[in-house]
């Protein structure tokens, strides 16, 4: 009992790492342990990653849930971890080197892909669509537009018009959507790679006056809240919250000797207005799973 | 385009050359031309070896520019330089350089936060035997030698920026003398030093000239055209306007030569009984290190303020005006204690004319226009509106008045020659309407002519009522000018000589007394 | 830069003015770039794009205005960014928990201009150099509205209030009207004020400035107070237009704003620049951005391209003013 | 500016002389020990060191840099594409010399443009080298396609983890370079010019001194030292990445300024610098080990380099 698990995420202003956070969070406090948050303060900086993980390594936490700010840059780090003997769980982005526990995570890919084909179906499996991706380079990013990518090409009768980074910001989302809507005057889907990039894209198409589907990911409390207004069609379901949860509770069973699952990938639900309810309460009032129902999640198990 | 006034044409002046032999630099035909400025037109000009050539002429003749343009700072636009009699292209510093020619500049060219060993041998550093590291116990130990030849006492160690304009001006002497130069210029090397410093330059340049240097030497100041020059070329408006010798010339002629006009040098004033007390200091001290300073001005006397540089006169005018925060003591202005900084003293009613133009008197990158106004912004814009148009009179007044050469108000003030941006400095307080006036050196660099109109101007300002405090390290001046004056010495006022008493000796023998 | 070749490049010979000749020469190029995407796209011509242009520049122009009198007087606020965060966070909580638009606007602008005058104090009272004041500055904005924020975002707000961001009228943006309101009035202030003529001198000579008897500290703070002022301005139109709050709002923009100002034409040594130029400098961007998206230029291009012009525009424009 | 030449004397300092930094580092150092037990550990101290090494490899130019009154804001992103070149360079021949080479020769061309544009064309520095900052952004991208470059040999990662006569090699690398740099500014002809530069560069032009040459060359230091810092930067991630150091040049100059180098008149030194660093990684590092929460970090950052300064302030007041 208490023992001290440090969490990593990779940075403090997006909506996703806080709701893992708050599972951690969650977990330990169920299970009687502490969690310590390790976060860069320069967004996703992989070198003040890497001094943390040496500056934690030195205070020496009984095991550590990590969220790599880059998937293959922080492998080194990862073996300092492992070096240390320092038990540690990945959570979100599948770290590309490095001993694990277990891995938590979802299926970008798949998420990208379902969230994908719903809204093309949706729009009858025609018309003009747009992507808008994430940080170049970032794992989330390349696996979801390569879902979306893939969702598209199902689609004969649709058209990709455009496919443009907006770095997960939603002010640069909103000023590419209004350029690209002038350069296109028929638009008829958005697909986002995040939500705050969704409903950038949505004020820009309030703004001109027109209308098209959007959808996005990571089901956060604004999309569901837009989804609820009929703002936005739908957002696939990342759920950070209860990989919070299950990537603590993996780490704290594993420091107490109890049986624990090696991989659990999360099914991806496409939210819309049919089944928002159950995310539509602020995470912090959501509970962890048991850890039966978590182990049911299991992909792999040893 | 410049301002200077229709004038009589000059009188006539034997123009034969003298022979002398090969000149040792000779200047033929130099033109330069500014936007706006015809700086030199067909200026033609010689050298000897070990001569002292005194180059005379009002602010803005184009002197600096002639020299600049010898020493390859600047270009000419035409023109072309022999060197013992053989044509020579002189395009750059390190031309000059290479034909023995050192400048003193009468702008700095120092470097702050190199120290003075540094600053005297940038450009000519000694390497180290390990290649590519320089030689530092040599380069003290001939620093040292340089400072000790001139005099200054300091330490070849300390960063420039920590010293006064004074010892600045040394650093900057001791740079060009280090060069062992064949030819010498000197663009008003006194301008900035009291008369200790300036005997000490003296000595060493008559040394100079016994080996043989030639040296070529700009200064408005009369006295030393008499006692150093060999021989004299006056400029006026860009023109070489005659040559003279001073054992056949009397001063008033070369005044003419230089101004076109008649000057009287004698500084004319009017006493009159002084009025209420003005200023009055009770035992200030300040954190600069002056201590104990009392004096008074009143309304309608100019006090003059005397001493050595470092004596700390500058540092009075800077506590009276709230520019340097005082200890203890206190300023009464006007009868009432002032409290506050330069603000409030600009809103009571007292000018700051500052010693240092550049620096602190200056925004150089500014218009002519935008500085004769910005002291005087909440007197011409009372309702805090500013309008283009009437600043542009203001100042286009202000330059009749002190007959600023400037192509036009919107030139920018640090293309005008040095004694025109002092002027500029001293306008700026015209505009405000200031009534307790503190000069400190307002004469520096300032030709003959300007000089007796600024006198005029600020006897004229007593008698309208100002009070006015006078720092000045030419002491004929403050003779001449001053009501009474105070002497300092040791950052502390040592005494008070009353009009009568008013003499340089007396002023000397007070300020110098040595412990 | 050297006086004697700095100063030789500012000086016109005619009696036009200086700031004329500048602002002619970056319309120019502002021109010429319109010119170029006219040709080159058959979309940038179109009045839906010219209005989306300008309401783009406007979250630039309110920024880099507040910015301009900075570099003006000498100095340099990189805080501005990180303002608009906090200063957005704080206001929409405000119209969160009261739901009144009005008290939330003042917030906005109260934040901002509260952190400006802490940034005024610091540069003129405690003489700490505005480079460094404004950087750490930055930081500690960051770690409030981190800490504030949680990680969270606020979002959906009245629409009455989001008409300063979304809005329109007679076919024309808000934001639009609200920056030519700032340019008309900045430009006032920085050319036809007391104050302003005495900013530009402090910029130009702060030591000579204060010997005639400007109040430096004042001003100074003032400016500061101003840029921050902007900054809560800024912050409430990206509320409005975006309808939501996050902590790192405003982080991208300031580098943009800062370059908006130098390409208008203003020196970091101060007392040179207009509010004016700051438009066109924050237009020339913007125009650039703009037709890189309506060409559909590589995102990873874009910033190559970017730098580029950055470069080239002030490079052709210092040209321009030494040919003068 | 050489505008606002030399100001008249300076009153004489109040407080003893000792930069505010060294006080704000040790006062951090000392707080730190009494708190956290680790923090004296030679393992920690070692760990500090370790990490501000790629810091100061680019502060050290970055101050001289603005010793001359010029900036380089393209620093990170030029590190950041160096180290791309030089993963894919060491990936692709398995040579480091080669990959080192290609690291330093992207530094000294960004660096040479930066120069060029500042010195011949006249552009002022902080326009100047955001231009260059967007290109090797863009280049950056570009190479890489917005991926990491992975498959770096291990001869590669023993030049950041490895050892040398028990001192870790970063250590080293950054000592001799210190050591480089207080040469170059306190022994050559090559430190007197850059204080030159930003003091007076008109009294350069008059010394006959080819100073533009001299600009070029500061800003060539720069790139070439982000070269250097690109093999350390790679060696430390295992990887190239797009965004590795982005940013980083802002750091750089804080670290350089929180040591007491003034953005005017050439007032600078190296050793302020060094202890800039060292007190960004020592506040860094024992805020992690107190496990202080980011967001005060955050804050605590900014204090910190205000705090530094302010204390210099009180030293030394403008007239
Ligand atoms: N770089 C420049 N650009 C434009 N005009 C210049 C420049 N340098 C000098 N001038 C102009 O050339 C004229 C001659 O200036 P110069 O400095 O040679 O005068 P001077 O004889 O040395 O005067 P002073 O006694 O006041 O020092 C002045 O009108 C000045 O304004
Ligand atoms: N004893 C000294 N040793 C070294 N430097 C000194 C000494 N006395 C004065 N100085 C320096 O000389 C500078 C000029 O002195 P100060 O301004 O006090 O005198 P001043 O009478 O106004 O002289 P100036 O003729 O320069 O106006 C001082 O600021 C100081 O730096
Ligand atoms: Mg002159
Ligand atoms: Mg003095």
């Amino acid at each position: 009992d208490g023992e001290s698990i440090a969490v990593f995420t990779k940075n403090q202003t997006n909506p996703y790492f806080q709701a893992v956070r708050v599972g951690t969070e969650n977990a330990a406090k169920t299970m009687n342990a502490k969690v310590i948050h390790y976060i860069p303060t320069k967004p996703d900086s992989i070198p003040e990653q890497l001094s943390q993980i040496e500056d934690v390594i030195v205070k020496k936490p009984n095991a550590i849930v990590f969220i790599p700010v880059d998937y293959k840059a922080m492998v080194p780090g990862v073996e300092q971890i492992n070096e240390a003997k320092i038990p540690v769980v990945n959570v979100t982005d599948r770290s590309a080197g490095g001993k694990f526990l277990a891995f938590v995570g979802a299926d970008d890919y798949n998420l990208g892909l379902e969230t994908g084909r719903y809204l093309l179906k949706k729009l009858g499996g025609k018309g003009n669509v747009v992507i808008i991706e994430g940080v170049k380079g970032s794992l989330t990013s390349i696996d979801r537009v390569r879902g979306f990518n893939d969702a598209i090409k199902e689609f004969k009768d649709v058209k990709l018009l455009a496919s443009q980074p907006a770095n997960y910001q939603r002010l640069q989302a909103l000023q590419v959507m209004e350029n690209l809507m002038q350069s296109h005057p028929q638009i008829d889907g958005v697909m986002a790679a995040n939500d705050g990039m969704a409903i950038g894209a949505i004020e820009a198409l309030d703004g001109a006056n027109r209308k098209a589907q959007v959808i996005g990911i990571n089901g956060t409390k604004e999309a569901v809240d837009a989804i609820k207004a009929g703002k936005m069609l739908a957002s696939g379901d990342y759920n950070g919250f209860v990989q919070g949860c299950i990537g603590t509770m993996v780490a704290i069973r594993a420091l107490r000797g109890q049986p624990i699952v090696t991989e659990v990938v999360l099914k991806p639900t496409v939210v819309d207005s049919t089944n928002y309810q159950p995310y539509d309460v602020a995470v912090e009032s959501r509970s962890c799973p048991a850890w039966d129902q978590a182990a049911a999640m299991a992909t792999k198990t040893n | 385009m410049r301002a200077a006034v229709k004038s009589p044409p000059a009188p006539e002046v034997v123009e034969e050359k003298p022979d002398l032999g090969t000149p040792l630099l000779e200047l033929k035909g130099i033109s330069k031309q500014f936007p706006g400025v015809k700086a030199l037109d067909d200026v033609s000009f010689a050298i000897w070896p070990g001569e002292v050539h005194m180059l005379l002429g009002e602010n803005g003749a184009g002197k600096s520019s002639l020299m600049k343009c010898l020493c390859g700072a600047y270009q000419a636009d035409t023109g072309a330089y022999f060197h013992m009699g053989e044509k020579v292209e002189i395009r750059t510093p390190t031309d000059a350089k290479k034909l023995g020619i050192a400048v003193i500049f009468q702008e700095f060219s120092l470097v702050p936060y190199l120290d003075v060993a540094q600053n005297i041998f940038l450009g000519r550093e000694f390497k180290s035997k390990i290649p590519g590291l320089l030689d530092r116990r040599r380069l003290y130990a001939e620093a040292q030698k340089v400072l000790d030849r001139i005099g200054l006492e300091v330490d070849p160690r300390t960063k420039v920026h920590t010293l006064g304009v004074a010892q600045q001006q040394m650093v900057e002497i001791a740079k060009a003398l280090s060069q062992d130069a064949s030819i010498l210029v000197m663009d008003e090397p006194t301008a900035a030093l009291s008369d200790r410093e300036t005997e000490r330059l003296f000595a060493v340049m008559r040394q100079l000239q016994a080996k043989g240097t030639a040296i070529v030497y700009i200064s408005h100041r009369m006295a030393e055209v008499f006692a150093l020059g060999d021989r004299i070329t006056v400029l006026r408006d860009g023109k070489n306007v005659g040559h003279a010798v001073p054992g056949e010339t009397s001063p008033d002629q070369l005044v003419r030569m230089m101004v076109g006009r008649t000057v009287d040098m004698s500084y004319p004033r009017n006493f009159r009984a002084p009025g209420d007390v003005v200023l009055e200091l009770k035992d200030i001290s300040a954190t600069t290190g002056i201590a104990d300073i009392n004096l008074v001005v009143r309304a309608g006397e100019i006090v003059g303020l005397c001493g050595l540089v470092g004596s700390g006169r500058t540092e009075v005018a800077r506590a009276v005006f709230g520019a340097d925060a005082i200890t203890s003591g206190e300023v009464r202005v006007f009868g009432r204690i002032k409290q506050g900084g330069p603000d409030v003293a600009a809103t009571e009613g007292i000018a700051l004319i500052p010693e240092s133009r550049k620096t602190e008197g200056l925004a150089l990158i500014r218009t002519v226009s935008d500085n004769l106004a910005v002291a005087g912004l909440p007197k011409l814009f009372p309702n805090h509106l500013f309008s283009p148009g009437r600043a542009r009179r203001s100042a286009e007044a202000l330059i009749k008045r002190l007959r600023i050469a400037t192509p036009s108000p919107n030139q920018s003030v640090g293309l005008l020659s040095g004694g025109n941006q002092q002027k500029v400095v001293i306008g700026k307080w015209l505009a405000a309407g200031a009534r307790l006036f503190i000069f400190d050196e307002p004469t520096r660099g300032i030709d003959v002519g300007a000089k007796s109109e600024i006198f005029a101007l600020i006897d004229q300002l007593v008698a309208e009522g100002a009070a006015v405090l006078m720092i000045s390290s030419e002491q004929a001046e403050i003779v001449h000018v001053c009501d009474r004056a105070y002497v300092m010495r040791g950052r502390r006022i040592v005494g008070e000589l009353s009009r009568s008493e008013l003499s340089e000796e007396n002023i000397v023998r007070m300020g110098m007394h040595d412990e | 830069m050297s006086m004697s070749s700095q100063t030789a490049g500012a000086t016109p010979r005619l009696h036009l003015s200086k700031d004329v000749v500048q602002v002619i020469y970056r319309l120019l190029a502002a021109g010429l770039l319109c010119v170029v995407l006219a040709v080159v796209t058959d979309s940038f011509l179109s009045t839906n794009n010219i209005l989306n242009v300008l309401r783009q520049a406007s979250l630039l122009f309110f920024l880099a205005s507040g910015l301009t009198l900075v570099i003006l007087s000498g100095g340099l606020d990189l805080s501005v960014g990180a303002n608009i965060g906090l200063s957005a966070c704080l206001a929409a909580t405000v119209i969160k928990a009261t739901g009144s638009p009005v008290l939330g606007t003042l917030a906005g602008l109260g934040s901002g201009t509260l952190v400006g005058v802490c940034n005024g104090l610091m540069v003129a009272k405690l003489r700490i150099p505005s480079f460094i004041a404004t950087y750490g500055m930055l930081w500690v904005l960051h770690g409030l509205t981190y800490y504030y924020m949680g990680g969270e975002t606020i979002h959906g707000f009245p629409p009455g209030f989001r008409q300063i961001g979304s809005g329109y009228f007679l076919g024309i943006p808000i934001p639009v009207y609200l920056m030519l309101g700032f340019l008309a009035a900045g430009t006032f202030f920085a050319q036809r004020t007391v104050w302003g003529q005495q900013i530009y001198a402090i910029g130009a000579n702060p030591v000579a400035a204060r010997l005639c008897g400007i109040p430096v500290d004042r001003r100074l703070i003032l400016v500061y107070a101003f840029s921050g002022a902007m900054a809560g301005v800024a912050s409430l139109v990206f509320l409005a237009r975006l309808n939501s709050a996050e902590g790192d709002i405003g982080e991208a923009l300031t580098l943009p704003a800062v370059a908006a100002v130098l390409i208008g034409g203003a020196s970091l040594f101060g007392g040179v620049g207009t509010v004016f130029g700051t438009f066109v400098g924050a237009l020339i961007l913007t125009l650039v951005l703009n037709g890189m998206n309506l060409l559909a230029v590589n995102a990873s291009w874009q910033p190559l391209v970017t730098g580029v012009i950055v470069v080239l525009a002030v490079w052709l424009d210092m040209i321009g003013r030494r040919r003068t | 500016m050489s505008d606002h030449a030399l100001s008249a004397a300076q009153p004489r300092p109040r407080l003893p002389a000792i930069p505010g930094v060294a006080i704000v580092l040790v006062a951090l150092a000392l707080v730190f020990a009494a708190i956290s037990p680790n923090f004296l550990s030679t393992g920690n101290l070692s760990n500090i060191l370790v990490q501000s090494v790629i810091l100061l490899l680019l502060a050290m130019p970055m101050t001289l840099i603005i010793m001359t009154e010029g900036l380089d804001l393209s620093m990170g992103a030029v590190l950041t594409l160096a180290s791309l070149v030089l993963a894919l360079t060491v990936v692709s021949t398995q040579s480091l010399v080669l990959g080192l080479a290609g690291a330093v020769g992207v530094g000294l061309a960004f660096g040479f443009v930066n120069g060029w544009l500042v010195s011949s064309l006249r552009i002022p520095p902080f326009v100047a080298t955001l231009g260059t900052l967007g290109v090797a952004q863009g280049l950056a991208l570009i190479v890489s396609d917005g991926q990491s470059v992975v498959g770096i040999p291990r001869f590669l990662r023993q030049v950041y983890s490895g050892e040398t006569a028990g001192i870790p090699n970063p250590i080293l690398i950054g000592a001799a370079f210190y050591a480089l740099f207080h040469v170059l500014l306190y022994h050559t002809k090559f430190g007197v010019y850059i204080r030159a530069l930003g003091g007076n560069r008109d009294a350069l032009t008059l010394a006959g001194v080819k100073w533009q040459r001299m600009l070029v060359a500061v800003y060539m230091l720069g790139g070439a030292m982000a070269g250097v810092a690109a093999l350390l930067l790679t060696a430390r991630i295992n990887a190239g990445h797009p965004t590795a150091a982005i940013g980083m040049e802002f750091d750089a100059i804080a670290a350089v300024a929180l040591g007491g180098t003034s953005f005017e008149r050439g007032n600078g030194w190296i050793f302020g610098t060094l202890l800039g660093v060292l007190t960004v990684g020592v506040l860094r590092n024992g805020l992690n080990l107190m496990a202080v929460p980011s967001s005060a970090q955050v804050a605590a950052t900014g204090a910190l380099v205000i705090v530094a300064l302010f204390l210099d302030g009180l030293r030394s007041r403008k007239p």
